[in-house]
This record gives structure tokens, C-alpha cells and sequence, in this order.
């Protein structure tokens, strides 16, 4: 850990544990750029947020989840009492058990893992989750009673969970929903693309996290599938706009967030400034970041020493991000939030994603958990 | 005069020193045996002359000195080696191990004789050498040194495992080479150091306890008996 | 039909990778008895170079030159290796598998230190992007210039190791280095020359999966190196056309299993591997002495 | 179980009878239909020329390679298809042409170690070594002492010269089969690099263990310890038992003179 | 590699023996009494060595010493290089919390469970396995190793969490073990699998069994014409070394409070294999020294990586330095070079010199 030098009676110390190094490092760092411009944004530059110091000491996981619950008890041992952070779902879900263990704060993020919903009553979360991404997905075909669904995604716990919310989601709107799973070792993908023309599908859904996605897409381009279905997948960070790129006019993007999906509010623009001052760029997790300083803000103004008022504080509350309006729902602390439609236009290796439509929150709101896993008292 | 001059030759090995100051000449023609009972230190010589231990004290070859140089070298300049565990390349074939032993300019004649001398050789060809008997084994390990253009020969138990009549007919063959080419020889066949005559050098714990001709010291029960521990002056023969 | 064709032919693309990977490793461990780790490294290595010379000259003259690129910067990188890290080393086999464990972990973080964790795009020549219509099927044109190069490759090393001497000397020095240079050669030398001819198969593979992905990431070389043991082991090692054997082999099971099943895909080549080996029960005892 | 192996032993069977051995490898006949019996108690030396399949016969026999024809018996069981390890369970022992010893280890570590393995019955059984550890190092010790190798006991084997090894092949050999009934023992060459103030020592222990019981093969190119120790002689010739006899008669065998003994040195 | 020869000095077990035991004693008691210091070392932990930070960190380095230790038993005393280990860790952590998850049982009764199926599994493996030699067996774990793996990830998700894990019940965690100020508890858990580890594999060395493994190693087909069947020692060290590291485990699953699939990846063997050859493969304390060692390393580099004297570097350094992984595989060759043998040895200074030239 890093801790700044100030301390004392009138700071808070907000500890973060995200990955700066390995895989997840470009997101890690999309994250905390959110979350230092979210802090200059409400601290007016000042680092003073409701007279109190904020001091964030940040730990690099490496994407391992032991060097993740060695940092969070670490800081728990330091007596931080508020924690944030986390690219990998694996991770996040480790350190909300050590947060609940020990009563503290978790804000989580950019985790997208369903199950941290409705987790535990300390954990929430400053991102979207999967269903969100989906349901959005959904939200761009019409009517689809009759109409073949297919998910194309990796044989992991991530891809079978979007197989099987696809199925929930667009399922209940009628659609015959298939998978096609892609084993975790595969190099070529042309074997599943003959399977997804067998299928005939009127919708492709690709849930893709594993790197190589630009073999994924030539291949689908190449043996013609983008041609013959239409095709949404979620847009993932700058980085790999070229990678979609080519095949990109042929496919309709779902979008968490993308540079200017905020169409430009007061908080948008002030996280982009704040980044572009600190060197970034603003992309697809900052947002994330800026909202954890958003609730970690609203949390310790409510109080510093008792977890259960932060709890109580976050649990409904609504407010305006960079992204439009969230709402941290009380139920499950499901984060109710806009995502948006996007398309790719350019070329060679420049792209650059328009705004198709933003899809209201509620409309993509994930459906109440039936058993409560706490009793809100 | 001598071809090889050893001077105070000093070797430790794991810590302890095995030999403390060997000094003795290897003449520029015909044989000359180094002899000593077991463990003292024979091998050891051979193997510091090829720069295969760390050595002290000097080894000059043809006035050159041969302490520090890398094991290569000293082979380069002449000085062909027949270890004691034959060190053929087992997993090699038979025609493997003689090709890396080859000098560059395949010298064609020397393959004919060394056929002659060991057909078994050719005959195996593609066999690989590990598989080979032990004393085929040492045939090939003689033989391929036999195919390089040699100036001493370094040659550690050649009879070893042989059958008499082979073990006869190498120590003849030797003896041929010995008239061009001179060797080092250690044996403890004395039927075959007879043959060869020549001088020998008797080790004793890692120091030269005696020089001289060979025929002498074999007629000499006294001294063989005191150096090699043999009380027959005509000592053991195979 | 056509799928059948298709799943052949981009089987044999996955082959020819696999063998390009393997062939080195192969050569390395086959020759030196060298387990050498870092050689997934190597091969991200190639990569990159090569993609950075694509990156500045497109078109065929830069894929031709990014190919010459990533063979050179495989072999440098090699061949520094084996003098600075593995000669040193020679006669403690473990301390070299752990030293080439060492570089199999810096480099790629290395990599990813200069170019970043996102992987990078690779924009293929126009007609090297495209499909060939085989039998109806599409087969990516990358996978026929992966197969070309790996079997000139597999003839290459034939011809170099059946007939020169530095292949039989290498083989040798494994066994006994001390008889080798007793007999006036100085095997470091072959040494050397093996471990960059293995780096410049590295960094040729690099070059090439890079085309093959249309990207480069610094994990690449290593996520290949399973396979690539797997495929050395049922090849036998140090025998180069048994790699080639057992590369398609476990390409074309692989690409079947694949369109199988998703899960049989990822469990076939491991299968293959344990029937293979318990089968045909491969036991390296001592040889009758 | 080694008691039942007395009883149950017919007393008329040779301690070692061979019947119609064959190997074949790589395409090559390397033994063929070898018939042999070797009395229990005797000492039978067996000669050749280089390649004859001397080493290889031994190998058959102890199981280290599989005869690809014939039946190996020994003290009348069938004992073709078992694997090495089971063999020496009736008392079969041998030393290697190319010795080979545990480098890594002591020189006394070896001989325990073999001693351990006759001691502690079929399986190496779990007994722990406090318990037979005393009697290992005992056993070890004597033979190390009868091989006068005592003196070496601490130093790692590997660094022992090549008369030192063969040495200690034997040593291992004794301390191995010290607590067998009836040893079949399997000496290749055990003069090869000995010595020639050695080879009557030697010679001399070979006939102590002899005479203790043990029925002993001996492959040697030294027709001197040859003579004076056999009792028969069985020479090989290309794979093919060529004469079975007292040795004055294999001397005299003209055959033998000429593929074998040629003029002597 | 198989043919790897370490060239320990000789041994003269007696002695050594007892003033081992006296060594160990010492070593242990200071790890035991470890939680009550309050001392910091700055630098090395962050925090007093009773924070809870600082304890679990040290108690992941006490289990990773332990599986070196059981690692070892197979690789470097007996010479069998196996690929899979870390099947058995997976088996240890996935069956119990599996058991406890999804079957409700006690953590007990499910952790006994885990070590009984773990004993049938080495048992059947390793009887499989063994019978092809050398790199031939190290592949063929390898395969299996792999074949956990996928299983783990992607075999069936809602058991086994895939990718991401899976948190065991907290409700089946006891009391003593939860929340951080109860770290000392897992602390000393930790160690105590270390000692058991320890006195396992060091008494088997010592023991009857142990000699014929190591004599195994040295020269198997010599052990064969002694009487001895290699294929049951090697088994036997197979699957003791399997129960350890199932029991590791176990530990290991207490410590994250969950399952973690990166256990079963073929590259965590690795780091097992990595750990006993950092401290010297056969030696007595080589794989406790590796393991501590790597487990610092691996978890603590991050620290070095993001602190802000490496912040403070020109670009061209601080890049690479910014990678954690890129100091640990850089640390490695480095101790090659320095601790010859294994940082064991080094700190014994027990490395056989022999006057043998490079050629
Ligand atoms: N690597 C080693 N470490 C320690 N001592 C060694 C080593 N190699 C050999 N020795 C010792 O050095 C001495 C000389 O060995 P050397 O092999 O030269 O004997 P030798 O005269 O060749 O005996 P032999 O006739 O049996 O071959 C012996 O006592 C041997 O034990
Ligand atoms: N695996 C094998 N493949 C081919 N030939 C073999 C194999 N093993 C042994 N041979 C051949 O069988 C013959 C007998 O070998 P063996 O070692 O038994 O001879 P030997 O009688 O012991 O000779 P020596 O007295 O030289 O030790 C040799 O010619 C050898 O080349
Ligand atoms: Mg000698
Ligand atoms: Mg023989």
C-alpha cells in the first residue's frame, strides 16, 4: 500500500484494491482515473470533501485473488472502513466475503458479476452487471416471438452466465434462445462459425471477454455470418475499437459507456477534463470510478464511524452521474443505471462509436432477487 | 627427446588433493606406460592432460604449455584420448560416433584400417552404440580415435573387457601405432604392457614412485612387487 | 461437407502454429535437454518485433519484412540467452529450468511494460485478409501461408540436422559434453547455434500466430506453450518430423472436438495425450550394460 | 516366505536351469535356443568372444530384458515372466560390466542400502530403520571389510576410481544377498580394470563365497582367474552355446583357441 | 531433466539427525510466537507483524512452503517429476468447499472427505501414471492436471463458481476464523500444516521407505536388481505427497476464505516446482526456504512495484519495474547465478565443489 502522507483526525482513508499490473491493468487504471477525477470533481480540486481529507491507498491485486484478500485485510487491519474496487468478478466476490466478515464498506467495480447483487448487506456496487448488458441487447430487436436467438461465448462461468440471462431475458420475450460455447484454449473460430450458420440465427449475441477478439470477428466476418444475422455484442474499451473495427459497420453495439455517451452533462464533462488534465483517457470503466467517489462521498458524509448508516444512506439513493441517473437500489443494491446503442464508424485502425440511443434504466432494470439474502431492517 | 613433459602436476578433486606434484616425460616415439595399482591417481593424470580437471604445476606439449587451455584445444593440437569408460556416445549410432569423431577431410584410408582392425565396427554400423557389448564398446572407442591425425595418443585401459585374442590384437595394433604416432598408456594388463615394452611411470597415491624401461622393471620381481604388488616377475598375463 | 473441409483445412492451419511453436522447443529440448520455458516468450517476442515493422511498411513488402524481423529478433534473443543465462548454467539442469521459468515470466511482463496490456491490431495485406474457396468452404488465406511456412520449415530443419554435423554434435554433448570436446569440438559453439535456430523458429511462430490472431498480446507465446509441450512429448523429442506428425494430429483432433462439443474440445488434446502416452508406455529406463 | 521357497524346493533341481533362450532385438539374433543347467552350488564361468551375448544372457536371466524364447528356472520354479525385482527374492544376485552404483550417495549408504533391501523382505517392507537400520550397517560393513573397501565407507561413491567401483559392485553384491538361501550370483566381469595386485584377492573372495554355498556365474576375459576358479566352462559363440565342459577340455577345444583365446600375450 | 543429479553431501544420519531436530525446534517455536511481536521491519511488511495484513501474508507463505515441501518429496527425493500437483491442492480446496456449499456439511467432515477422496484419486492415478518413466510421467500428470482445470472451470459452473470461484459459507466457517481480527488463528493453522508437512516428509526421508526413494533417484534400475520394486515407493511418495498438498489445500481455502481455480493451473505446479528448486530440491530446509521465499515474492512485489521510489524512476526503468512479474522472473535467474544449488544450500554453504571444468 501507498498511503499519502496526511493523516489524522479529519481524513478518510478509502482503500482500493485493483489490478495495476497483469491482464486487468488497462481497466484498473480506466477505474482509478474515474475515481481521482470523481474526488477532484467533488472536492473541487481541494482533496476535502465535507471538511474531511480524503486519502485513497491503493493495492494492486495482479489479478490474484490472494494477493486481493491479503490487501483487504491488510487495509481492514489499518482501519479503513471503506473499500472499493476490483476488475475480476473472482476477486470482487473474495473481498465482498472478507468485507462482510468484518463489517466494512464495499463499493465494488468494474465487476460485472451478477451475484454481487444481492451478496451480502456491506457490498455494492459502482458499475453494471451483466443482465443490464443483456436486457439492453434486448432492448434493440422488436418483437421476438418465433425469432432464433443465438449467444456466442466462451465455455466459462462469464459466457454461460450471459447463455443462460439471454435465455431469461429475451427468452421471456418470446425468442428460441441457443448457445454456441467456445472452448477456453480455442485459437480458430471457424468451427463455431459453421455452427452458428447452421443455427440460421435472426439475432447474434456475442458475449465476448477473452482476449483474441479480433480472430473472433474476422472470422465471423470472413465466413460470413456478419452478413447473414443481425449482430449485437457490448462494446468494449478504446483499445480494441480496432478490432471490431472492420467488421464493426455490421454490428449494433450495446455500450456500458463510451466517451460521450453522456452527451456531454456537467459530470461527464468534468471527469473528461479531469483526466485529460492527469494525462488519461477517458473510457469504458472511468465512469465506474467516478461513481464509486459519488457514493463513497454520500457514505461518509452520512457518517465516517458507522457502517450501518452508510448502508442506510446508499441503500435508494438516487443521483446524477456521468452516465445519466443512477439509483442504488435497497432491495439487493442492484445499481440501476442508463447504458446506451452504439455503432462504429472510420477505418484502418481509427474508429470511433456514435450514439444510436440510451436505454432507460428501468427499462433494464435486473428483476428483484426472490429470497433477500439479508433482512432489511 | 620427449614429446609431452609433465611437470609437478597438481589435482584435487571434491576438496582433497589427489595428485601432489607428478613429474615425468612422455618421449616423442613408441609407448610409454603409466602403471600404479588402483585409485592412484592414473585416470586423473589423463584427464588433467586433456583439461579435464582444473590442474596445477605444468604440461607442456611439443613446448606448449596446456594447463588453462579448454579441453577442445588441447585435442586440436593432436592429442586423441581413449577414456576409461570408453565414453561412446550411446545414444549415437556406431557410424555417428565415428563420423564426430572424424577430422574434417574424411580421410577414407584411416576408416579401411580401423575396419580391419575392429569389422565388427562396420559391420554395426547402425546399431546404436549404447546398445553395443561392453567390449565392442571399447573397440569403438579405439577405433575412432585411430581415424584422426593423431601426434600422442592418450589411452586409458584399452584392453579392458576385451577378449584375449582381441585384447592380443589391440595391444599389436597399438603397438603398430606407436612406431608414428607415441602413446600414453595406462594398463593393468601387464601381458600387454609387455608386449608394448617401452618405458613406463608407476604411480603410487598420487606421486611417480618409479621411471625407467619397461622390460627392467618387469624383470625386476622386487620392484613389482613393491610398486604393483605382483610377486612374479613374469606377472599376470592374460 | 463443406464444413468438413473447412474444419481440415483450418485443422491443419492450427497444425501448422502448433508445429511452428513446438519445432523449436523440440529442437531445444530434443538436442540440449534444455526444458526451456522461456520459449513462449521468444515467441511473443517475434511478435511483437514483427508487428512493430508491419506497424511502420504495410502491405506484402512489410509482412515479408516483419517475418524476417521476428526470425532475426527470435534468434538474437536466443542466442543472448543461451550464452548469458544457459551456458553458464550447463551441467545444473534445474538451476537452467528455473532461470528460463525466470525469463518466461519477465518477458512477457516486459512486453507488456513497452506495448501495453491490450492486445494490438494486425492489419493483414489485402490479399492475405481475405477467404480461399475450397469445396465451398472458406478457408482464411492465413492459414495456407501458416501451412507453407511450416512445412518449408520442417524440410529446412530436416535437411540441417540430418546432414550437418552440428545437430550430431549436439546430440552428443547432451550425453557426455566432457567426450565431445575431448574428441577437439567445441560444443559450446553448436550449442549456441541450436538455441538461436530454435529462437528463430520462436520468433518466425510469433511473427505468424500474430497474422493468424490479426493481433499480438504479450501473453501470446506463452498461452501456446502447452500445447506445444504436448505436442513434443507425443512427437518424441528432438525428433522434428515426429513433432510435425504429432502437431496435426493434435490440430486437427483439437478443431473436430471443437465443433463437437465445446467442453470435448477442451478436454481432447489432454485426453490424447494421457491415451497416447499410457499406451504406447514410453519408459526411459537405462540401457542392458 | 523365504523359508517356504527351502521346503518347497525340489531337491534334485538345478539351482539355474535355462531351456531354449532365445533374443531377438532390432531385427538382430542376439541369443539363440541356449540350454543350460547349473548345479546348485557350482561355479560355472562363462566365456566368449566380445559380443557373444555373455551380458545379454545375464540380463535375461535377471530379468532386466524379456527372452523372446525358452524358460528360466531357478531352483526349479518358473521364474521367466517375473520381473527383475521379484527374481531376486530367490536368491538371484548380480554385478553390472559398467559398474553401476548410486553415485550420489556413500559408499556405505550403497552396501546398506542393499543390505536393507535383503532384510526388510519382499516389498522393502515400512519396518523402520530403527529397527533394522543396526543390522543393515552391520551387514554393509562386512562387506565392505571383505572387500577392503572400509576405508572409503564416507566418501561418495561417484568419486571412486574405476577399480573402487568394481569393488563396491561386489560389496553390494554381498551385502545384498548376505541373508539369501541358496544365491544364484552373477559376476560380469569382475576382474575388467582390476588391479593386478587385486586380481588374487579377489579371486580368492569369489572362492570364499563359493565356498559358503553360493552358486555363482562368472562372465571373464581372465583366463588365469578363469582357470582357477571354475569348476565348467560354458563358452558362447554368436549367440549359441558352443561347449559346456571341464575347463581342460574347453581349453583344449580348438574353436575356443581360435575364436577366443587366441595367442596368448 | 530427469536425469537431474544434485550432488547433496554425504549424510551421517544419526547426527545430523538429532541437531535437525534441534534446528527445527528453534525455527518453528520463533514462527509460533511470531503473532505476539509487535515489531515492524519497514520495508519488508508494512505494518507490525501482528497486523492482520502482515499475518496473512505470512501465513500464505507458511502454506506455499508446506506444498513445496510436499512437491518435493516427489521431485526432488524421489526424482518423479509431476506437472499435476496441483490437482491435489484443487482437489483439497473444491471438495471440501463443494461439501460444505452445496451438501451442507460440516467443514470437518467435509475437509476429511476431501482427503479421503484425494487418497483414492493419487492412488488410482499414481498407479496409472507411473508405469511410463520420466519426462513421459511429468506429460501425462500434465494432461491430467489440465483435465482438473477444465473441470474446474468450465465443467459446471454452479458447482464449482468456473472462473471465478467460489466464497465458502461463511456460516460454516467457525467462529475463531473469521473476520480479520481472528488472522493469528489462521496464522497458526497455516504453520501448523507447515510442521506437519516437515515432520512427513523429513521422517520419510529418514525411514527405510525414504532411502529407497532417494536411491530411486539415483539410479532406479540398481534398486531394481536389489530386490526393490521402484513402482511402489514411487506410488507411495506419490500419494503421500498428494494428501499433503490436498491438506495444503484445505489451508489454503481457510486463508482466501474461498475457492480459487488459479490452484489447479498447470502454472501454479509450476511455482510449486519453482519454489523447491529456488531452495534446493532434495535438501532438508530447500523447499521450506522456496516456498516462504516465492510466497513473499509473489504477493509483496506488487508493493515494490507501486511504490513510489519506483514511481519516482525515469520511463525506460520504471515500465518494466512496474511489473511485478517482471521482478519476480528477474529475481529468479539473479538467485540462480548466486545461490547455486538453491537458496538452501547457499545458506548452508554446503556446495559441493568438484574441480570438474566447463569443456
Ligand atoms: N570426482 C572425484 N572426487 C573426489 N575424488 C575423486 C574423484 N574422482 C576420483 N577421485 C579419487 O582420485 C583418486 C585417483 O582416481 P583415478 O581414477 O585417477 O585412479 P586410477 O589410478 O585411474 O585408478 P583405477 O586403476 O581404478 O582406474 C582415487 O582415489 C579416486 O577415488
Ligand atoms: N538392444 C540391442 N540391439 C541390437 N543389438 C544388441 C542389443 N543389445 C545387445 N546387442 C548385441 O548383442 C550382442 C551381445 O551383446 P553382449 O553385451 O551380451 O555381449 P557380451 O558377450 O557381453 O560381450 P562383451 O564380452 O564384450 O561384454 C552384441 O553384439 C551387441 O551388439
Ligand atoms: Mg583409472
Ligand atoms: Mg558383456
Amino acid at each position: 500500500a501507498s498511503p499519502a502522507a496526511a493523516s489524522g483526525s479529519a481524513t478518510v482513508k478509502i482503500g482500493i484494491i485493483t489490478a495495476e499490473s497483469g491482464p486487468y491493468a488497462p481497466y484498473g487504471e480506466e477505474y482509478l482515473a474515474g475515481l481521482k477525477a470523481g474526488l477532484d470533481y467533488l472536492s473541487h480540486g481541494t482533496g476535502v470533501i465535507d471538511g474531511r481529507k480524503v486519502q485513497l491507498v491503493i493495492d494492486d491485486d495482479a489479478d490474484s485473488p490472494a494477493t486481493a484478500v491479503n490487501d483487504a485485510k491488510d487495509l481492514i487491519g489499518q482501519g479503513v472502513t471503506l473499500i472499493g474496487g476490483t476488475v475480476d468478478s473472482a476477486i470482487a466476490l473474495q473481498v465482498a466475503a472478507v468485507a462482510a466478515q468484518n463489517k466494512v464498506l464495499y463499493i465494488a467495480g468494474p465487476a460485472a458479476v451478477d451475484q454481487l447483487d444481492n451478496l451480502n448487506r456491506y457490498t455494492f456496487r459502482s458499475g453494471r452487471e451483466s443482465y443490464q448488458d443483456i436486457a439492453t441487447a434486448g432492448s434493440f430487436v422488436g418483437d421476438l416471438t418465433g425469432k432464433k436467438v443465438v449467444v456466442l461465448a466462451q465455455d466459462s462461468e462469464f459466457g454461460t452466465a450471459n447463455a443462460t440471462g439471454v435465455k431469461a431475458v429475451l427468452g421471456a420475450k418470446g425468442a428460441s434462445v441457443s448457445s454456441v460455447l467456445v472452448p477456453l484454449s480455442a485459437t480458430d473460430f471457424t468451427p463455431f462459425t459453421a455452427k452458428i450458420l447452421a443455427a440460421k440465427p435472426d439475432l447474434l449475441f456475442v458475449a465476448w471477454a477473452g482476449t483474441n477478439a479480433n480472430a473472433l470477428w474476422t472470422a465471423l466476418n470472413q465466413q460470413g455470418v456478419l452478413g447473414a444475422t443481425q449482430v449485437v455484442t457490448g462494446l468494449a474499451n478504446v483499445a480494441t475499437y480496432p478490432a471490431t473495427g472492420p467488421a464493426g459497420s455490421k454490428i449494433t453495439f450495446l455500450a456500458h459507456y463510451f466517451p460521450g455517451a453522456g452527451a456531454g452533462n456537467a459530470y461527464e464533462t468534468a471527469m473528461t477534463s479531469a483526466v485529460k488534465a492527469a494525462g488519461g483517457q477517458v473510457d469504458l470503466f472511468t465512469p465506474d470510478g467516478f461513481t464509486a467517489m459519488q457514493m463513497f462521498a454520500h457514505a461518509f458524509e452520512a457518517s465516517t464511524g458507522d457502517v450501518n448508516a452508510q448502508i442506510k444512506a446508499l441503500e435508494g439513493w438516487s443521483f446524477a452521474g456521468v452516465e445519466g441517473t443512477y439509483t442504488v437500489r435497497a432491495a439487493d443494491h442492484a445499481l440501476l443505471q442508463p447504458e446506451f446503442e452504439a455503432k462504429l464508424t472510420g477505418s484502418g485502425t481509427t474508429w470511433t462509436p456514435q450514439l444510436v440511443k440510451a436505454v432507460a434504466p428501468d427499462q433494464i432494470a435486473p428483476p428483484l432477487p426472490s429470497t433477500p439474502a439479508w433482512s432489511t431492517s | 627427446m620427449s614429446l609431452l613433459e609433465i611437470a609437478d602436476l597438481r589435482v584435487s578433486l571434491g576438496g582433497s588433493a589427489i595428485l601432489h606434484g607428478v613429474t615425468f616425460d612422455v618421449a616423442a616415439s613408441g609407448v610409454t606406460a603409466l602403471l600404479g595399482r588402483n585409485g592412484v591417481g592414473k585416470t586423473t593424470t589423463a584427464k588433467a592432460i586433456l583439461g579435464l580437471y582444473a590442474s596445477a604445476g605444468s604440461i607442456r606439449f611439443d613446448g606448449r604449455e596446456l594447463i588453462g587451455l579448454p579441453t577442445y584445444a588441447v585435442a586440436r593440437l593432436g592429442i586423441g584420448y581413449v577414456p576409461e569408460d570408453r565414453g561412446v556416445f550411446s545414444a549415437l549410432t556406431v557410424a555417428e560416433n565415428m563420423r564426430l569423431a572424424e577430422p574434417r577431410d574424411r580421410a577414407t584410408a584411416a576408416y579401411d584400417y580401423v575396419y580391419e582392425l575392429f569389422p565388427v565396427l562396420k559391420h554395426r554400423a547402425a546399431q546404436s552404440a549404447g546398445t553395443l557389448s561392453g567390449g565392442e564398446q571399447q573397440m569403438l572407442a579405439i577405433g575412432r580415435i585411430l581415424l584422426r591425425p593423431n601426434r600422442l595418443l592418450v589411452v586409458d585401459e584399452p584392453t579392458k573387457g576385451l577378449s584375449p585374442k582381441v585384447a592380443a590384437e589391440v595391444a599389436h595394433a597399438l603397438k603398430e601405432v606407436a612406431r608414428t604416432v607415441p602413446i600414453l598408456l595406462i594398463e593393468q594388463n601387464l601381458g600387454v604392457v609387455r608386449t608394448m615394452a617401452g618405458r613406463s611411470v608407476v604411480l603410487d597415491t598420487g606421486r611417480v614412485a618409479h621411471r625407467g624401461e619397461t622390460r627392467d622393471l618387469l624383470a625386476n620381481p622386487v620392484l613389482t612387487n613393491q610398486l604393483l604388488g605382483v610377486s612374479t616377475a613374469n606377472g599376470v598375463s592374460s | 461437407m463443406t464444413t468438413l473441409v473447412l474444419l481440415t483445412a483450418t485443422g491443419l492451419g492450427l497444425a501448422a502454429l502448433y508445429f511452428l511453436v513446438a519445432s523449436g522447443l523440440s529442437l531445444i529440448f530434443g538436442l540440449m535437454d534444455v526444458l526451456n520455458f522461456a520459449h513462449g516468450a521468444f515467441v511473443s517476442i517475434g511478435g511483437y518485433v514483427g508487428w512493430t515493422v508491419a506497424d511502420h511498411l504495410s502491405g506484402t513488402f512489410g509482412l515479408v519484412g516483419s517475418l524476417l524481423a521476428g526470425i532475426a529478433a527470435g534468434a538474437a534473443v536466443a542466442a543472448a540467452t543461451e550464452l548469458a543465462v544457459i551456458r553458464p548454467l550447463y551441467g545444473r539442469p534445474l538451476d537452467q529450468v528455473l532461470a528460463t521459468v525466470g525469463l518466461g515470466l519477465a518477458i512477457p511482463a516486459l512486453l507488456q511494460a513497452i506495448w501495453g496490456a491490450d492486445s494490438r491490431t494486425w492489419l493483414l495485406p489485402g490479399w492475405l485478409a481475405g477467404t480461399v474457396n475450397v469445396a465451398g468452404a472458406h478457408v482464411p488465406t492465413v492459414r495456407f501461408l501458416l501451412i507453407g511456412i511450416a512445412v518449408a520449415l520442417l524440410i529446412a530443419l530436416r535437411l540441417l540436422l540430418g546432414r550437418t554435423r552440428a545437430g550430431l554434435i549436439v546430440r552428443a554433448g547432451v550425453e557426455d559434453r566432457e567426450m565431445v570436446t575431448a574428441l577437439g569440438i567445441d560444443v559450446r559453439r553448436a550449442n549456441s547455434a541450436v538455441f538461436a535456430l530454435g529462437g528463430a523458429a520462436a520468433g518466425l511462430a510469433g511473427v505468424l500466430y500474430g497474422l493468424y490472431q490479426g493481433s499480438v498480446s504479450p501473453g501470446d507465446g506463452t498461452s501456446l506453450l502447452v500445447f506445444a509441450f504436448v505436442v513434443v512429448v507425443l512427437g518424441g523429442a528432438g525428433s522434428i518430423t515426429g513433432t510435425a506428425v504429432a502437431a496435426i494430429a493434435v490440430g486437427l483432433v483439437q478443431q473436430y472436438a471443437d465443433y463437437a462439443s465445446a467442453s470435448l474440445g477442451d478436454e481432447s488434446v489432454v485426453i490424447l495425450l494421457a491415451a497416447v502416452l499410457l499406451l504406447r508406455r514410453r519408459n526411459l529406463q537405462g540401457r542392458p550394460a | 516366505m523365504v523359508h517356504l521357497v527351502t521346503t518347497l524346493r525340489p531337491e534334485t533341481a538345478a539351482a539355474l536351469s535355462l531351456t531354449g533362450i532365445g533374443w531377438r532385438v532390432g531385427g538382430r539374433t542376439v541369443l539363440e535356443d541356449i540350454d543350460l543347467a547349473v548345479r546348485d552350488g557350482e561355479l560355472l564361468a562363462v566365456i566368449g568372444p566380445n559380443g557373444a551375448g555373455k551380458t545379454s544372457l545375464f540380463n535375461l536371466v535377471t530379468g532386466l530384458t524379456r527372452s523372446s524364447a525358452g524358460r528360466i528356472e531357478l531352483h526349479g520354479r518358473d521364474v521367466t515372466t517375473l520381473p527383475a525385482h521379484r527374481r531376486v527374492r530367490h536368491g538371484l544376485g548380480r554385478t553390472f560390466q559398467t559398474s553401476s552404483v548410486l553415485p550420489g550417495m556413500t559408499v556405505a549408504q550403497n552396501a546398506e542400502l542393499a543390505a536393507q533391501a535383503a532384510i526388510s523382505g519382499p516389498y522393502g517392507s515400512l519396518k523402520p530403520w530403527s529397527r533394522i537400520g543396526a543390522r543393515a550397517r552391520a551387514t554393509a560393513a562386512e562387506a565392505l571389510e571383505r572387500t577392503r573397501l572400509s576405508a572409503d565407507a564416507t566418501r561418495r561413491a561417484g568419486s571412486l576410481s574405476h577399480g573402487g567401483k568394481r569393488k563396491l559392485e561386489l560389496a553390494i553384491l554381498l551385502a545384498g544377498q548376505a541373508s539369501r538361501p541358496q544365491q544364484i550370483l552373477l559376476l560380469d566381469e569382475p576382474m575388467a580394470g582390476m588391479a593386478v595386485e587385486e586380481v588374487p584377492e579377489l579371486t580368492a573372495l569369489i572362492r570364499e563365497i563359493h565356498a559358503s554355498g553360493a552358486t555363482i556365474l562368472m562372465v571373464e576375459h581372465h583366463m588365469e582367474v578363469v582357470l582357477g576358479l571354475a569348476e565348467r566352462i560354458a563358452v558362447l559363440h554368436h549367440g549359441a552355446l558352443l561347449a559346456c565342459d571341464v575347463p581342460s577340455l574347453i581349453t583344449e577345444n580348438p574353436t575356443v583357441r581360435e575364436a577366443y583365446l587366441g595367442e596368448p600375450l | 531433466m530427469t536425469r537431474a543429479r544434485f550432488s547433496a553431501p554425504p549424510v551421517r544420519y544419526r547426527r545430523i539427525w538429532r541437531n535437525n531436530w534441534l534446528r527445527a525446534l528453534i525455527v518453528f517455536a520463533v514462527l509460533y510466537f511470531l503473532p505476539y511481536s509487535t515489531i515492524s521491519i519497514p520495508g519488508v511488511f508494512d505494518g507490525p507483524l501482528d497486523a492482520p495484513g502482515v499475518l496473512q501474508l505470512l501465513a500464505v507463505c507458511l502454506v506455499f512452503a508446506g506444498l513445496a515441501v510436499s512437491y518435493d518429496l516427489l521431485f526432488g527425493h524421489t526424482g518423479v517429476m509431476s506437472f499435476g500437483h496441483g490437482m491435489f491442492v484443487t482437489a483439497g480446496m473444491y471438495v471440501t468447499t463443494i461439501l460444505v456449499n452445496h451438501a451442507g456439511y460440516a467443514l470437518f467432515t467435509s475437509a476429511a472427505l476431501a482427503l479421503a477422496v484425494t487418497l483414492i484419486a493419487s492412488l488410482l492415478l499414481g498407479a496409472v501414471a507411473l508405469r511410463v518413466g520420466g519426462i513421459g510421467f511429468a506429460m501425462v500428470t500434465l494432461a491430467f492436471g489440465q483435465a482438473v482445470s477444465i473441470l474446474v472451470i468450465s465443467g459446471s459452473p454452479q458447482l464449482t463458481g468456473g472462473e471465478q470461484g467460489q466464497t465458502l459459507n461463511s456460516s460454516a466457517v467457525p467462529a475463531a476464523l473469521d473476520g480479520v481480527r481472528n488472522t493469528a488463528n489462521l496464522y497458526w493453522i497455516a504453520l501448523a500444516y507447515l510442521v506437519l508437512c516437515a515432520a512427513a516428509v523429513w521422517g520419510l526421508t529418514a525411514s527405510t521407505p525414504g532411502r529407497v526413494m532417494r536411491a530411486i533417484h539415483e539410479n532406479e534400475r540398481r534398486v531394481e536388481v536389489l530386490g526393490l520394486n521402484p513402482y511402489l515407493f514411487k506410488l507411495l511418495a506419490f500419494i503421500v505427497s498428494g494428501l499433503l498438498a490436498a491438506g495444503g489445500g484445505i489451508v489454503y481455502l481457510l486463508l482466501l476464505g474461498g475457492a480459487t481455480p488459479t490452484v489447479s493451473t498447470s502454472n501454479f505446479t509450476l511455482s510449486l516446482l519453482v519454489m523447491v528448486v529456488l531452495g534446493g530440491a532434495g535438501r532438508r530446509w530447500g523447499a521450506i526456504v522456496g516456498g516462504l521465499v516465492y510466497g513473499y515474492a509473489s504477493q509483496s512485489l506488487t508493493r515494490v512495484s507501486g511504490s513510489s521510489a519506483i514511481a519516482g524512476l525515469p520511463g525506460i526503468l520504471r515500465g518494466p519495474l512496474e511489473q511485478p512479474l517482471f521482478l519476480l522472473g528477474a529475481a529468479f535467474v539473479l538467485i540462480v547465478f548466486f545461490a547455486p544449488g538453491g537458496l538452501a544450500g547457499r545458506l548452508a554453504a554446503k556446495t559441493t565443489t568438484t574441480g570438474i571444468k566447463e569443456g
